[in-house]
């Protein structure tokens, strides 16, 4: 069921009724095609998505390459104006492009980017990135304020002592501190909403945690709101509240992250979860069901998009787009074997 | 090049045995690479020795910057300036024709001749591995007609299309250009270039992080498949741990520039032995099972150009003792019964008298200790 | 196109081609003899071609001029009619006989076509009458009997078929004179004689024009003997070209009757005393400006009166017979004094007491008058005035001139069978206009009713004395009131080689103009004989 | 791809995957004074820029001043010799670097500055603005530029330094816009562009503080590739004699020296100095340029002084087959 | 196939502009043709011929600027340029057509061969990368410093008159009629030559340069790497790998630079007295010559634009990433 439907089903699902942040309501992105034989044509980047995000909640959003995870995210910030659908900053409608409005939106929701080493401009130092993010957000700060300000965002992503980093350059730091200032910027404007646009895949392995770990500890500090992005299941499982499942520019499961990971209901779910490198996994796992590449984005798969690939797809599923299901356990999925009346395949039963 | 021309015949000898599961097909002994020539050269590998048997899948696993990538590129004298190989050997046995070559005493046209056929590479940047303006067919072909210029186009031409549908992709793509294909297809063009000639050894940079699960799934499926009909060995590099468990024989883990642990599979993943790689493994949130908390590793990689002394690895490790900051640990064998080949750098593991930690713990090995 | 033996020494004793250069640059097919801009004008050609009625010495003026196509002519008193009785036994090239037919034709056709017209000459009634040709002009010709009588003749038969003949380009002129055209490339155009040629018959069996893109390449082609025949401006002649071959390589540049001239505006600064205008006169080095400026190939003029020598010789009056002009400084110091002129230290003060300085401009680029300039500069120093070289472009240059926005510059007169021309150039009141408005001569604005007087009783006159007195006073107004600076005198020149065809014109026999775009090309042509 | 564009260069070192050297604090634009050609090429430029701004003062003639020593060699009095109206060739070669200098450089400034503007606006603003500039730039490219420059120089009034300059940065920026705009689009896709704009960067201050200082370097190459054509340009307006041959410069020099025929009359001195003067300048520019594209591109870095280490290692570093170098017994195992 | 339908737009815009230009620039500016007549003849040309020469011209009429646009280009769809003033009556085409075969073969053929050798030295160079062959960059450099006209000139001075062992200007020997015989051709050849190994000297360097970058930045690229490591022998990894693929901007920087390369060659011909179409122009330009002017310059630019399209159907045919696209 999808949350459109209002917030009585999250109710059911989360009895602790934090307050709604941000909220997508069927949030649509169309790139248009450039160039004569496109003409008219679109990528069909992301199709009536929702999404909600509540105080002190991580959401992951996981899907694959190309599935128009970060589109969403672009769209929640604001980057890009939606095609259709709405953004909602605390029940609010909000539409800004530019100026002074535009400010105030980022004020609340910040974003992180997925590669530091990119996201950092080479020629300026962690000084100047942090006053930027300070005195766009708080004007008028004087020096004195804006060295403590400076040195508390540096202490709060744990770079201590704070004079040490407050000088360099980005190629001076590693990877998982660039990763932190990123993160100190965002944290400048004392947003509520933070969009981690897969905030840790180019970092190593090793420094990956630490930044996973001091964005959850900021959650609770600072009772954010999290959008997490990544490819990375485990990592969905690992640090997400909730999980919601996209692909190709469409949501196909959503619901707590320990359920959907564990017990995924969508067949695009499954795959996702049984591709993932697991060490524990008996060595002759079973023949993967699905196979094959993404589909077009500018000519998608009529019906469910997933058809082709489906080993479960059924006419139905090359005709029409299956609507938000619920497939037990608060969960809803997009997928037609959660119909009334549908028998369930073997391989696909829901675990309780 | 004159010179090099004398050397053919220690270059290449024969050994004289046939060789079976298990025989080495690859050897690296003592390899130490440089970047740059002269004082300032940044010491990329020191020391490393490594050896991959017949028909095994050896997992190269370490943080970003470690030497992995160089070590590939070394081993097959392929690394670019200013890269230069300062010391070890790379010992190639055939097991199909008894040829022994030492790839650094071979002269150029030798080396030519034997790359490919006997070692093929995938690279790290495999997207980038093909040349933009030639058709997949031609590159594929163009391999074979240097390496096998006695068959003809026909031939070599449905041998080409046989690769890709080896490989999954549909052989009528074979006149496509890269571009036009998405980067798994590329990806697994390279895989099919390098099976072209049935080489017995493929050296794999990082095949798949730059694919999605679902992507890196198929491809490495397919390897295994490969391997298993075809018999090759494989050096598989990556930094994802948790797939090398699943998918090699063997693991190697390296930490700024040398190894530091080589064993099993299943025993690096259930028993390590070295600090570091239990915080890397402990860096991965499980996907199934308890959800443990997990302790990663403090602190940052360390830079090449200004390594602790020491063991490379004790100024972030939990367990530093003593000798940590002024000696380094060799790799050698735990000398724990049952374990086989496996060796560990760590001098917790080295008969001092420390207190091993538990999660560490193996018997310490007695001192006079051979291999 | 030189130097590779092809042109130069040939078998045995045949006799060479004369080889003609201009540095012109590449051509196109064009020998419409009319037309200034046709390869047949710029490279001379269109003289062995075509011919005058008479040929008229330009650089010994008052030598009668030869008879040619034209036996005799009778001008009358007043200059306003002339009859000419046409040569007998003249052909075409093309085997046509030439008749006073043709002659009238030649008049009418100029008269009708305003293009045709160069020298803008008021004909009135063209009549033709057995072989002869009157004409009748509405004002007196005198000034311009040489040039009427320079008019070269062209067949009826011919062009009074072309449809515009402005602009035909004729590429099969057919002429009365000696040579016809054997072929036209972009840069040789190559002429053979014929044989019915009423002069007898050419010893040159060939004559080839080239055009050379620039004065270097001319000059290279002269000294390597390439090209034997041109009109180039070399510096250092010496070094560059006759010494490559003293015995041949000759030059010789007479003057004609027309100068270079420092043009001094009255209107502006303090030129409007006859003084200032005196004293800087005297003070120029008009040697150096002949040797450093021009070469040495521009004749000096000496003369105070202006006229070029030997070619003027004859119309300088008595008064000033033989005088020529030396630096005198100390002179010139004196008019100045006299002239309320003072000495300010080092700096010289107009009466008015505002100080002496002037600027002296010419177009970028034109290097032999710039050349002049700097000694000009340099040589009025001596008197505290403060000169300085400025330059323009050519239009800025022009337009400057004519509207009278300048101090100082250095430009021509034309040229003329009298020095009439020369005068009429500097001091005409006739071309007076005020400051602002284009003047197309008397570019210093020279404002005296006598010279202009002068000069209209010198064209107009219907006999010698009075034209004698006009050209005596107008010497006096040039000498006394320097309304221009006379520096060197526009030559009328050539290089040539001596190596296989000798006859050319010298100072010692000056039978001709020697320069091959004049016309008296085909007379110089007739007379080579081969070297011995 | 709307043309195909010049190489995408990677903005500035100290990336991924380039480990910063040691020891070389902040990564800023001074270090282009490491690289050997870029000295050699600024010491050259320094040298005629003293002589440009003390032109007149160590001129040790008038350079206008006729004298009576005329057309003679290289002598004592005369350094370089005289022109045939004796005036002092050394005293016209060292006015005139002012002259090329002055011109040079305005005509680089300027249409650096045009190119800038269009460069970075249609990078930047891409769409139908981008295709109308990119196309602006390439017309103006593709039509020759010097004829160009000839007709309208021959054709001004007042064909002076600064005219003669405009004209050039008129016709000239073209080239420089071009790479300009690739820079900026591929910078416009960074992460950090589009961070600075989500942190709430008003767009100005990231076209000035985020894009531009990137492209510093590529600047800086255009504009000394636009001073290269410029001098270059200028020189061959006054050597054909169509802007004011009054001022004096390199040009201008050998236009006198042609219309002379110091060729026919061997008189060297006149005409080689001055080209080997613009040769030298043209060879400094170019060189600075070689610094700043090494400065860019971390590829076309000669491995600069371990070139010595290469040779007395007797290494030969090539791409493919890795130089295997075994010390000296006793240097072995030493780390 | 946007990329060619691109580069379509934009040579038809380019044509447009260039024509467009090329209209206003003699209007524009001011000058008169009559009196640079004049002043060539320096006194030799009666000033009463002014008017018999503006008559001749006829620029004694007066037409709208929209009307005389109209009618320009109109002229211009006949291959009418108008007369010249210098060569008139010549039809401005005409004397075009005279010297663009000079300047195409001597401009084309020596652009051609520099850029084919300095591309087969770039590789080179690049691909010996390190070794002594780069210290041939400062050399280099040196000679793309050297403007062409200098060369020219000294090449002039040492070949042709202190060792004359070439001619020092013109196109052939005077001694023939231009046509297609062996000994017309040589001499047509034995000219060119001077000019044109000054055009390639001054040239060459520049397209080696750049090609040296690009074949070093492209000898590291993976599939270089690739090449090598597949065992290909070295030449077919320089010229099928590296060289392949690093000529590609060069060849897009060849068309562009063009513009400025015959702009280059024409000072050449100049100081060479070539009878090509850039010794036209500076004739055009020093005798305000407009009709002559306009349409060497609109000839060179739409040679330019024609080497353009040519250069970018190579382009083309050599990179497939432009063949396909969208
Ligand atoms: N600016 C754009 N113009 C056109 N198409 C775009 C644009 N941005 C994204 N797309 C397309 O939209 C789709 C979704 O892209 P998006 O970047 O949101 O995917 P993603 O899920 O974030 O992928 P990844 O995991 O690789 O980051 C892709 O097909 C992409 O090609
Ligand atoms: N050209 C070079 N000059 C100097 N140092 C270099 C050069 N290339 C690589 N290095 C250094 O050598 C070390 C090893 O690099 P390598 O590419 O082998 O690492 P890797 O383990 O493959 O890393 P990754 O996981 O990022 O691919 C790194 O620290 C790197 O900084
Ligand atoms: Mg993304
Ligand atoms: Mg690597
Ligand atoms: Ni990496």
């Amino acid at each position: 069921m999808a949350q459109r439907e209002g917030p009585a089903t999250d109710a059911a699902t989360t009895p602790t009724e934090d307050p709604i942040m941000l909220e997508a309501r069927a949030l649509t992105k169309h790139f248009p095609v450039r160039g004569l034989r496109g003409r008219g044509k679109a990528v069909r980047a992301v199709e009536s998505v929702d999404l909600t995000l509540r105080r002190g909640q991580v959401v992951a959003l996981v899907g694959e390459s190309g599935s128009g995870k970060s589109t969403v995210a672009r769209l929640l910030a604001q980057l890009y104006p939606a095609t259709s659908g709405q953004v909602l900053l605390r029940g609010e409608p909000v539409k800004v492009r530019f100026g002074r409005r535009f400010r105030a939106y980022c004020r609340q929701v910040q974003m992180i980017f997925q590669d530091p080493f990119a996201s950092l401009n080479p020629i300026h130092t962690v000084r100047y990135v942090l006053t930027r993010s300070l005195r766009i957000h708080h004007r008028g700060l004087s020096k004195e304020e804006l060295e403590t300000r400076l040195a508390g965002l540096l202490e709060q992503v744990h770079l201590r002592p704070a004079e040490r980093y407050i000088d360099k350059f980005p190629h001076e730091l590693s990877g998982g501190q660039r990763q932190r200032i990123a993160i100190a910027r965002a944290l400048g404007a004392r947003p509520t909403v933070l969009l981690a646009d897969e905030p840790v895949s180019m970092l190593d392995v090793s420094i990956r945690l630490g930044v996973l770990n001091l964005l959850k500890e900021l959650k609770e500090e600072l009772d954010l709101a999290i959008l997490y992005i990544t490819h990375d299941i485990a990592s969905a499982r690992y640090f997400a509240d909730r999980t919601v499942v996209m692909y190709a520019g469409e949501v196909v499961e959503s619901g707590d992250s320990e359920s959907v990971t564990q017990n995924p209901a969508h067949p695009y779910t499954q795959l996702l979860v049984s591709s993932a490198p697991d060490p524990d996994k008996l060595a002759d796992a079973a023949e993967r069901p699905a196979r094959g590449e993404p589909p077009s984005l500018i000519k998608p798969p009529s019906g469910c998009r997933f058809h082709p690939r489906c080993p479960f797809a059924m006419d139905r599923c090359k005709t029409e787009s299956p609507p938000s299901l619920p497939a037990g356990d608060g969960r809803v999925a997009a997928c037609w074997l959660y119909a009334e009346g549908v028998e369930k395949p073997a391989g696909l039963e829901v675990k309780a | 090049m004159g010179q090099r021309v004398n050397k053919v015949d220690t270059a290449v000898t024969s050994t004289g045995h046939r060789a079976a599961v298990g025989d080495p097909v690859l050897e690296i002994r003592n390899l130490s690479v440089d970047y740059g020539y002269d004082d300032s050269a940044v010491h990329a590998l020191r020391d490393v020795s490594l050896t991959l048997g017949v028909g095994e899948v050896l997992g190269l696993a370490g943080e970003s910057g470690c030497g992995k990538s160089t070590l590939a590129y070394a081993a097959t004298r392929l690394l670019p300036p200013p890269g230069v190989i300062t010391g070890g050997d790379v010992i190639f046995h055939s097991s199909r024709d008894d040829r022994r070559l030492d790839l650094f005493a071979m002269s150029d046209d030798q080396l030519r001749a034997s790359r490919w056929d006997d070692m093929a590479i995938v690279f790290q940047g495999a997207m980038n591995s093909l040349n933009p303006v030639y058709r997949v067919g031609k590159q594929l072909i163009d391999v074979m007609t240097a390496h096998r210029p006695d068959r003809s186009r026909g031939q070599h031409r449905a041998r080409a299309k046989e690769l890709l549908e080896m490989v999954g992709i549909s052989p009528d793509r074979i006149n496509s250009y890269p571009h036009q294909l998405s980067g798994g297809m590329r990806q697994r063009v390279m895989i099919a270039m390098a099976l072209a000639l049935e080489p017995q050894v493929v050296i794999m940079d990082e095949p798949t992080t730059a694919l999605d699960v679902v992507m890196q799934r198929q491809i490495v499926e397919q390897l295994v498949k490969l391997r298993n009909e075809l018999g090759f060995s494989v050096i598989f590099i990556t930094h994802d741990v948790s797939l090398l468990i699943e998918l090699a024989d063997r693991i190697a883990i390296m930490y700024a520039g040398q190894i530091i642990e080589d064993a099993t599979a299943d025993d690096l993943y259930r028993r390590p032995r070295h600090p570091y790689t239990y915080g890397l493994l402990n860096s991965f949130p499980p996907l199934h099972g308890p959800r443990r908390e997990l302790s990663g590793i403090p602190g940052s990689p360390p830079d090449l150009t200004a390594l602790p002394a020491g063991c490379p690895f004790h100024p972030r490790c939990p367990h530093a003792f003593d000798p940590c900051d002024g000696k380094r640990p060799e790799l050698q064998g735990t000398g724990r019964e049952g374990e086989g080949h496996r060796q560990v750098a760590c001098f917790l593991h080295d008969g001092y008298e420390v207190a091993v930690p538990g999660h560490l713990a193996i018997a310490p090995k007695p001192r006079e200790k051979s291999s | 196109a030189c130097g590779d033996g092809k042109t130069g020494d040939g078998d045995g004793g045949a006799p060479q081609a004369l080889t003609v250069g201009m540095p012109n640059g590449p051509l196109t097919n064009n020998s419409n003899p009319f037309t200034p801009t046709s390869s047949g004008n710029s490279l001379g050609y269109r003289w062995l071609v075509y011919e005058p009625l008479a040929q008229v010495n330009q650089i010994a003026p008052d030598q009668a001029p030869t008879p040619w196509l034209a036996t005799a002519w009778e001008w009358a008193a007043d200059y306003k009619s002339v009859k000419f009785t046409i040569r007998d036994g003249v052909k075409w090239s093309d085997g046509q006989v030439m008749t006073a037919e043709d002659v009238g034709f030649t008049f009418t056709l100029i008269k009708d076509n305003d293009a045709f017209n160069g020298s803008a000459i008021p004909f009135d009634a063209i009549t033709v009458e057995g072989n002869t040709v009157s004409l009748t002009f509405t004002s007196s010709q005198f000034v311009n009997q040489g040039r009427v009588l320079e008019t070269m003749v062209v067949p009826k038969h011919i062009w009074s078929a072309m449809s515009d003949p402005t602009t035909d380009t004729n590429q099969n002129p057919i002429g009365s004179g000696p040579y016809t055209l054997k072929s036209w490339t972009a840069q040789v155009v190559t002429m053979v004689p014929r044989t019915d040629y009423w002069g007898g018959q050419p010893k040159v069996p060939e004559v080839r024009y080239t055009s050379y893109n620039d004065n270097n390449a001319q000059t290279t082609a002269l000294a390597s003997g390439a090209c034997q025949w041109s009109y180039v401006f070399m510096p250092n002649y010496q070094d560059v070209f006759v010494a490559k071959d003293k015995d041949n390589h000759k030059l010789w540049f007479p003057s004609g009757l027309g100068i270079h001239a420092l043009f001094l505006n009255m209107e502006k600064s303090a030129f409007k005393h006859a003084a200032l205008r005196q004293a800087i006169n005297l003070v120029i080095d008009r040697q150096a400006i002949h040797v450093q400026g021009h070469a040495g190939l521009y004749p000096l003029v000496d003369s105070p009166t202006g006229i070029p020598r030997p070619a003027g010789e004859a119309f300088i009056s008595d008064k000033y017979k033989g005088q020529a002009q030396a630096v005198d400084v100390e002179k010139a110091k004196t008019i100045l004094q006299q002239g309320g002129f003072t000495l300010d230290g080092e700096t010289l003060k107009d009466p008015e007491g505002n100080p002496v300085t002037f600027k002296l401009v010419d177009p970028a680029g034109w290097s032999d008058y710039l050349a002049d300039l700097q000694i000009i500069a340099d040589s009025v120093k001596q008197l505290g005035i403060d000169a300085t070289v400025d330059t323009m472009t050519v239009d800025a240059w022009t337009e400057a001139l004519a509207v009278g926005d300048f101090d100082a510059s250095l430009h021509w007169t034309n040229t003329g069978n009298t020095p009439y021309d020369i005068y009429d150039c500097i001091m005409n009141g006739a071309h007076l206009e005020p400051l602002g408005k284009k003047a197309s001569w008397n570019f210093g604005r020279y404002r005296n009713e006598d010279a202009t007087k002068a000069l209209n009783d010198y064209a107009n006159a219907s006999d010698d004395a009075t034209r004698k007195t006009a050209m005596d006073l107008l010497q006096d107004i040039m000498v006394e009131q320097v309304p221009a600076i006379p520096l060197v005198a526009g030559p009328i020149g050539a290089e040539y080689s001596t190596k296989f065809w000798e006859g050319w014109p010298t100072a010692e026999d000056p039978y001709a103009m020697p320069q091959p775009t004049q016309p008296s090309a085909s007379m110089i042509v007739m007379k080579l004989t081969p070297a011995s | 791809m709307a043309t195909p564009t010049t190489v995408d260069l990677p903005v500035a070192s100290g990336e991924h995957g380039i480990s910063p050297k040691k020891g070389r604090g902040g990564r800023g634009a001074w270090s282009i004074f490491r690289n050997r050609k870029a000295i050699v090429g600024l010491s050259i430029l320094g040298f005629f820029a003293i002589i440009a701004a003390l032109g007149d003062v160590i001129a040790p003639y008038d350079p206008n001043k006729v004298s009576s020593t005329l057309m003679s060699g290289p002598s004592g009095e005369h350094w370089l010799g005289t022109t045939n109206t004796g005036q002092d060739i050394l005293s016209q070669l060292i006015v005139g670097t002012r002259g090329v200098l002055i011109v040079g450089l305005l005509a680089g400034a300027i249409a650096t500055a045009i190119s800038v503007l269009i460069g970075v606006t249609a990078g930047f603003i891409g769409g139908v603005g981008d295709e109308f500039l990119s196309l602006l730039a390439n017309v103006f490219l593709v039509i020759p530029a010097l004829p160009l420059i000839i007709i309208i120089a021959s054709q001004l009034p007042e064909a002076g330094g600064t005219t003669v300059a405009l004209v050039i940065a008129f016709t000239g920026w073209a080239w420089g816009s071009r790479i300009m705009r690739a820079q900026t689009l591929s910078l416009r896709r960074r992460d950090f562009v589009e961070a600075a704009r989500a942190n709430g960067e008003s767009l100005w201050r990231i076209v000035c503080f985020e894009i531009l200082p990137n492209l510093t370097a590529i600047i800086a190459s255009g504009f000394i590739g636009t001073v290269i054509f410029a001098v270059l340009s200028q020189i061959t307006l006054a050597f054909i004699g169509v802007t004011s041959v009054s001022t004096w410069n390199w040009g201008t020099i050998l236009f006198w020296a042609q219309s002379n025929q110091a060729l026919a009359q061997g008189a060297w001195w006149w005409f080689v100095p001055a080209g080997l003067c613009i040769a030298a300048l043209g060879t400094a520019l170019t060189l600075i340029n070689f610094g700043i594209d090494e400065f860019v591109n971390p590829r076309l870095r000669t491995t600069g002084g371990s070139a010595k280490a290469q040779r007395a290692k007797r290494i030969r570093a090539r791409v493919g087959f890795t130089p295997v170098y075994r010390a000296p017994a006793e240097k072995r195992g030493e780390d | 196939m946007t990329f060619l339908l691109r580069r379509f737009v934009f040579y038809v815009v380019t044509a447009w502009a260039a024509i467009t230009l090329n209209f206003f620039i003699p209007r524009m500016l001011p000058g008169n043709p009559v009196q640079s007549l004049i002043n060539r003849y320096q006194g030799q040309l009666s000033t009463d011929a002014t008017q018999a020469l503006y008559a001749m011209f006829g620029l004694d009429k007066e037409t709208s600027v929209w009307q005389q646009y109209l009618d320009y280009w109109g002229n211009l769809f006949q291959g009418d340029f108008g007369l010249s003033f210098t060569y008139f009556p010549t039809p401005v085409a005409e004397v075009i057509e005279q010297s663009i075969p000079w300047t195409l073969i001597l401009v084309g053929v020596s652009t051609l061969i520099s850029f084919v050798l300095g591309t087969l030295a770039g590789v080179y160079i690049g691909w010996r990368r390190g070794r002594w062959t780069d210290s041939l960059l400062p050399v280099g450099s040196f000679f793309s410093a050297i403007p062409y006209f200098w060369l020219g000139l000294i090449a002039i001075a040492v070949f042709a008159v202190a060792w004359p062992v070439f001619p020092a200007s013109g196109g052939y020997d005077g001694a023939f009629v231009p046509s297609w015989d062996a000994d017309f051709i040589w001499s047509a050849v034995y000219h060119g030559l001077l000019p044109a190994v000054t055009i390639v000297v001054s040239s060459v360097a520049g397209w080696a340069l750049g090609m040296r970058n690009m074949t070093v930045t492209v000898s590291s690229e993976d599939y270089v790497t690739v090449a090598h490591a597949k065992g290909l022998k070295e030449r077919t990894v320089m010229f099928g790998y590296a060289a392949r693929n690093a000529i590609l901007p060069n060849i897009s920087g060849f068309a562009l630079s063009l513009g400025f390369i015959v702009g280059g060659t024409l000072v050449t011909e100049i100081v060479f007295s070539y009878p090509g179409i850039g010794y036209v122009l500076y004739q055009g330009v020093s005798s305000k010559d407009y009709p002559l002017m306009q349409g060497v310059f609109l000839i060179i630019t739409l040679s330019v634009l024609v080497a353009n399209m040519l250069a970018d159907l190579a382009y083309a045919a050599l990179d497939p990433r432009t063949r396909q696209e969208g």
